[in-house]
């Protein structure tokens, strides 16, 4: 048995970037747990710090301009932030894996993508180049890519990006990694490849067992893939729950109307209007006080511009919510609200 | 409101882009973008073409406007042949078709202000002058949520919501009847998108606009639109009203299509149609119909063979399929 | 590959044509007879003249005369006869090649070997004081003017270090004129020796626009997705760079490299004319001064030919290193 | 329909305080480039000398005095004489007028063919695209240096003369990098909805097109200007150039290159000043114009949010 409950507890993680026009706090005392083979879904719009967190985990932040500045980032119990970095280096790749948005320019032009992926197996593995190209072939056809013999010696623009992003499954689960980081994995893929990717990745996590972490601006890829939904609003942790309560019984104003803005398939009428989140999102220098979300939100209350809201759990579960309204009130029930 | 008049009528559409090459520098293959492709949209009405890349939406898009001149086949305005007159013909019945583009990053020039930009067409058309063309510039602004002090602003002042808002008031300058809107919501984020959309159906029914809207979001054009056409490969695979597209889909792809597409609740389960392969290349087709390589019904012998015909198979509703 | 390398040869053809086009339009302009200066020599008749006349084509209308020009270029060799050297200007080109295409090859190559390290360091530290540093020394580089460059170095390690350890030689390519019975080695150390200075000036041109170069492509490759990808696999600093980032920065530099070669002929203009080096930039000079149409001319047309073919180098290197350009 | 007067009412505009044009933006980027800045002041410096000089000085670029031959640098004459006695400082602010209008006008003349050539070419495309910039690669495959000399020799180093070699010699580069923006500019959506709303070739070209290569326009022709230069230079070096009488720091330079190696002066030693101060002149003036280019590059940098 493993002396931590958490694969992956990640408490108060602060991560700014000082550009010459200002801090930007990309990332302001987030939190997040996961256990072994669980999938944490992240969600937001773009510039929440979604995307700054996962590579806040991989230790992976440009530094200038950006910078870890508090926090513990616990992977099976040990702080990655206190790990030298050669250490850090042998868990990049190994234990935890990432994937990215672009599968178009996330490989090297100028080398096969064979030794691309066969590079992290030679690293982590020491196995010889041979042996390391047989396991790349084993990979391909693990994650579906046919004809694996020939495409290892494909450069990456003789392949379509479904593909591509193939290879870089292949690549991330090559040495099997406990933690998957996928950094908007479908975003850049047409709907049909997406969702021969999203099965791919479904069934390669049963078969594989690692846990995941979907960053994704997508609510049905989340609803789709992830147990637990942590939602996030210019750089803070709105709400966290599991994908049910979420989709059932948002708390936050914000996940409620991020939720109800989205035109689905399933639901409403042609023409009929959808629910908006009013203005837009703050301007990353100048991040307005108290609740962040306050100049949007439809519930706004005195203290909303003026203190932050902490995240406050809800007693006997894993949920909990930032926002003042939760706080003085209570669970809400904004669906039978109708409006935001 | 003759919701039976047609507006724009598309007959046997063709756009090859050449590519050349070998030693020469001779033609030696074309992309084949539009292949063959025809629809009607009716006075007030929103069609929605969806289609995943390399199908040739955006391409029939820029066609209908003359934007790219059609390789083939005929395009009518209100009864206007607009693909034979010339250009100088064509000038004054720019005012009666407009285009919203996807980017609100690169479709506004960033060295004009808001005002000039709104002020241009009245001024090329000669619309409006002087005070006039201001107060239509600030009723312009009004309409698509903005406000008149800001004619004096340059894009760069703006959020991407906020330019889209610019973009459609710069297509409204000169009341246009009819609209080509090319992914206006995609670049967007999510609680921006639901404004935009918002604006959009609002603004078609006040000002009863005739709407091309081409969108990869099967969502957005559930919400938008009055009819879709759902394309593959250069051609039009399924034509019909909203809720018969989404509520009985008919053309396999389509089918597949629809279930491709997430749904955020974690309770609906769907049976989900996963394709086989990629997009084949719009370069190099397959022949027959160009959806057999990853339908799940297809017919060797007949559906690698013979192209099917887009027929209305019920009232209102056309499929290109062998097997309905 | 082999389609792409007969179209740009095809393409070659017409260019070759306009450029002897224009190149004989120069000759064309060219005050005074070239033929009439051989009646100085009183062996020549009025009928060897009317001979060579009808050789040449003089009288004919142009294309005709281009076309007698160009036929005589491309089969013979023939670029006519020097005004004040009694040799053909193509003997006198070829035997001065080499010496100019030694000091340009180890000016390129010296100025490679200072600027990719240099340009890698400035960029893995870049705003740093070093990067600063060489980045000023780099816009010094290119703001010099190179002849007042070379003069200066002349004055310092000729005239004010005259007779002390550090004095160079400041001309010429040897100081030993009887090379019999001199240790070989000893030729090679007096040969470089007399290489430094003008190998300095010549590359030093390229040495800070190649180290800008690197820097600015190497930092442009570094905020690339595939770096990340790279690095998110684990691989250290020094593999991110040398494997992944370098090969990005190497390609385009290649092209650029063998792009130079024509430009370094003509920078050996002023170095060969300062340190007094008998190669083509100095035979250009001279033949410049004294107005000698042929020869000066006959050079262009030499550095004309090295520029297509050095254009044709560069795009076939660029399709053999580029995987994108190779496999298409 | 309520909600979308909602929208109206109640849409935040998180627009900055204060309005701010693009070229404040541009200003303010430059302002923080130290070396940029520092160009700009030398480059002013330069300028100012070149003007003033003359002016207050007791010397005309002309006057000789024999007896004051190869005098060094003194209090009389601040930067020494040269081999006829005339005042360096002077003469240098001469040349410098004369370096500087020459390269000035060669440069904007350049660019004004190269942009005409390069933007019909970007614009129009097709077969006229095809010949110019055929036409351009011939020209290009012409080393430009050699062909300088060539032309010098045959026309004359005359100041109008040495112009129009440089306009003429000088534009294919430019015209390659106008019809490069005019080919991506003319791609963008912004052109698309200005063919959309029925504008004219020309009004695209000069409303839409024009202004948004402006930046590209002078920061090339501030780089350009520090070339020809340098170009101008070398050739008065090689005697090709400007002639005497008239200074130029090139001819000044090369005059000085009789001397330097053993003239009698009369502090002994050779008259380093008379190759010394003309070079310096020409490098930090065309380091000036380097470090002026480069800022403006980083200022009006087309990849900045716009």
């Amino acid at each position: 048995m493993p002396e931590y409950d958490y694969l992956v507890d990640v408490r108060n993680l602060k991560t700014f970037f000082y550009t010459e026009d200002g801090v930007v706090p990309a990332v302001d005392r987030v939190s997040l747990r996961i256990k072994s083979g669980e999938t944490l879904g992240v969600v937001g719009e773009s510039g929440c710090g979604k995307s700054v967190t996962s590579l806040s985990i991989m230790r992976l932040i440009q530094e200038p301009p950006g910078k870890i500045l508090e926090g513990e980032i616990f992977f099976k119990g040990e702080n990655l932030l206190l790990k030298p970095e050669e250490e850090m280096r042998k868990i990049r790749g190994g234990d935890i894996a990432m994937i990215f948005q672009e599968p178009m320019t996330s490989l090297n032009p100028v080398y096969t993508v064979g030794d691309q992926v066969s590079e992290a197996i030679i690293l982590h593995q020491g196995l010889s180049k041979k042996d390391a190209i047989d396991k790349v072939v084993q990979m391909f056809k693990l994650v579906g890519i046919s004809d694996a013999e020939r495409r290892v010696n494909s450069y990456p623009h003789q392949l379509s990006g479904g593909m591509r992003q193939r290879v870089m499954i292949a690549m991330a689960l090559s040495c099997s990694p406990d933690l998957l980081i996928a950094d908007e994995p479908t975003t850049a893929l047409d709907v049909t490849i997406q969702a021969q990717i999203l099965e791919l990745m479904k069934e390669l996590k049963g078969r594989l067992g690692m846990a995941i972490i979907l960053v994704t601006h997508n609510l049905g890829v989340v609803a789709e893939m992830a147990q637990n939904i942590m939602v996030m609003y210019a750089g803070k942790v709105v709400e966290y729950a599991s994908a049910r309560d979420i989709f059932k019984t948002p708390q936050h104003p914000y996940s409620y109307g991020l939720l109800y803005s989205v035109p689905r398939l399933d639901r409403g009428k042609s023409k009929e209007p959808l629910l908006t989140i009013e203005g837009i999102v703050p301007n990353p220098y100048n991040m307005p006080p108290g609740c962040r979300f306050h100049p949007r939100c439809k519930f706004r209350m005195d203290i909303c511009d003026k203190e932050e809201p902490p995240l406050t759990a809800i007693e006997n579960s894993e949920r909990s919510v930032a926002c003042w309204l939760f706080i003085r009130r209570g669970k809400q029930d904004f669906l039978s609200e109708g409006v935001i | 409101m003759a919701k039976d008049e047609v507006l724009v009528e598309v007959k046997n559409l063709f756009k090859y882009f050449p590519i050349s090459g070998g030693v020469f520098g001779r033609t030696v293959a074309n992309v084949k973008a539009v292949d063959g492709v025809s629809f009607i949209i009716r006075k007030g009405e929103a069609l929605g073409l969806v289609g995943e890349s390399g199908s040739g939406k955006t391409t029939v898009g820029r066609t209908l406007l003359r934007l790219i001149e059609p390789t083939k086949g005929k395009i009518t305005y209100d009864g206007v042949d607009i693909t034979t007159i010339s250009r100088a013909k064509l000038r004054p019945m720019r005012k009666h078709m407009q285009i919203i583009f996807q980017d609100p990053f690169g479709s506004l020039n960033p060295r004009m202000t808001v005002g000039e930009m709104l002020g241009e067409p009245m001024e090329i058309h000669g619309v409006a002058h002087g005070r006039d063309k201001d107060h239509r510039i600030q009723d312009l602004l009004e309409l698509v949520g903005l406000r008149g002090e800001h004619a004096r602003r340059y894009p760069h002042e703006f959020s991407g919501g906020q330019r889209q808002r610019v973009g459609i008031a710069r297509a409204l300058a000169l009341n246009p009847a009819f609209i080509v809107a090319d992914e206006p919501v995609s670049a967007l984020d999510v609680s921006i998108q639901a404004q935009i959309i918002n604006l959009l159906i609002d603004l078609q029914s006040r000002l009863n606009l005739t709407f091309l809207f081409i969108a990869h979001d099967l969502g957005v054009v559930k919400r938008m639109c009055d009819t879709v056409a759902v394309m593959y490969l250069g051609n039009i695979m399924e034509h019909a009203e909203n809720t018969k597209l989404f509520g009985q889909p008919l053309h396999p792809y389509t089918q597949a299509l629809l279930s491709a597409v997430p749904i955020p609740d974690p309770d609906i389960k769907r049976e989900r149609i996963i394709l086989r392969g990629d997009i084949p290349s719009p370069v190099n087709p397959p022949p027959g119909c160009k959806f057999h390589t990853r339908c799940q019904n297809f017919i060797s012998g007949l559906c690698d063979v013979k192209i099917p015909e887009l027929r209305e198979v019920r009232p209102l509703h056309l499929v290109a399929c062998h097997l309905v | 590959m082999r389609d792409y390398v007969i179209r740009r040869l095809i393409q070659l053809v017409p260019l070759i044509i306009i450029v002897s086009v224009l190149i004989y339009g120069i000759i064309d302009l060219a005050p005074g007879d070239p033929l009439e200066q051989l009646l100085l020599d009183p062996d020549f008749t009025m009928e060897d003249l009317a001979r060579l006349e009808q050789i040449y084509g003089v009288g004919g209308p142009f294309p005709e005369r281009w076309a007698k020009w160009f036929w005589r270029l491309i089969r013979y060799q023939d670029l006519g006869v020097a005004r004040f050297h009694p040799y053909p200007v193509w003997d006198l080109i070829v035997e001065r090649v080499p010496i100019t295409l030694r000091l340009s090859i180890l000016a390129m190559s010296v100025s490679l070997l200072v600027a990719v390290p240099l340009g890698i360091f400035s960029a893995k530290r870049q705003y740093s004081s070093w990067d600063n540093f060489f980045t000023g020394l780099a816009f010094m580089g290119r703001s010099m003017p190179t002849f007042w460059f070379g003069i200066m170095l002349i004055l310092i390690f000729g005239i004010y270090l005259g007779g002390t350890p550090l004095e160079l030689p400041m001309g010429n390519l040897t100081s030993i004129i009887f090379t019999e019975g001199v240790p070989w080695i000893t030729l090679q150390l007096d040969a470089a020796k007399h290489l430094i200075l003008p190998v300095l000036v010549l590359g030093l041109a390229g040495m800070t626009g190649w180290t800008r170069y690197v820097r600015s492509t190497l930092l442009e490759v570094l905020r690339m997705d595939y770096i990340r990808t790279a690095r998110a696999k684990g691989l250290s600093e020094r593999v991110v760079i040398w494997k992944h980032a370098i090969r990005n920065v190497l390609i385009p530099l290649i092209t650029l490299v063998a792009l130079a070669l024509p430009g370094l002929f003509a920078g050996a203009i002023i170095t060969e004319t300062i340190f007094a080096i008998p190669g083509m930039g100095r035979l250009i000079f001279s033949a410049v001064i004294s107005k000698d149409f042929s020869l000066a001319v006959g050079a262009l047309t030499f550095l004309c030919f090295l520029t297509i073919a050095s254009n044709l180098l560069a795009d076939i290197l660029y399709a053999v290193v580029d995987p994108r350009v190779r496999y298409r | 329909m309520p909600e979308v007067t909602s929208i109206k009412k109640s849409t935040e505009f998180d627009l900055s305080k204060e309005e701010y044009s693009y070229w404040g933006v541009v200003w303010n980027r430059f302002r923080r480039h130290r070396m940029a800045v520092f160009g700009l002041v030398i480059l002013t410096i330069i300028v100012l000398f070149s003007i003033i000089t003359p002016l207050i000085s007791h010397y005309e670029f002309d006057t000789m005095s024999l007896e004051d031959r190869f005098s060094p640098p003194s209090s009389q004459f601040l930067l020494g004489t040269d081999e006829l006695g005339r005042d360096v400082l002077v003469r240098l602010a001469y040349g410098g007028r004369v370096s500087l209008f020459v390269a000035i006008v060669a440069s904007i003349s350049s660019l004004i063919i190269g942009a005409i050539i390069g933007g019909i070419s970007g614009f129009f495309g097709g077969w006229l695209d095809n010949f110019l910039m055929r036409l351009v690669d011939v020209l290009l495959s012409i080393p430009t240096f050699p062909l300088l000399m060539i032309l010098a020799m045959y026309f004359g180093g005359s100041l109008w003369n040495i112009i129009l070699i440089f306009a003429i010699l000088g534009w294919m580069g430019e015209s390659r990098l106008i019809r490069g923006y005019f080919l991506s500019i003319k791609e963008t959506e912004f052109v698309e909805a200005a063919f959309a709303i029925g504008a004219s070739s020309r009004r695209i070209i000069f409303r839409h097109i024009m202004p948004n290569t402006l930046a590209v326009l002078l920061v090339s022709v501030t780089l350009s200007v520090g070339g020809v230069i340098l170009f101008e230079a070398a050739l008065s070096y090689l005697g090709l150039g400007i002639q005497p009488p008239t200074p130029s720091w090139g001819n000044m330079l090369q005059r000085s290159m009789e001397y330097i190696l053993g003239a009698p002066t009369k502090g002994g030693g050779p008259p380093w000043w008379l190759t010394f101060y003309p070079g310096l002149m020409i490098f930090l003036t065309a380091l000036s114009v380097n470090f002026l280019g480069d800022g403006l590059r980083d200022a009006l940098d087309p990849r900045m949010k716009m």
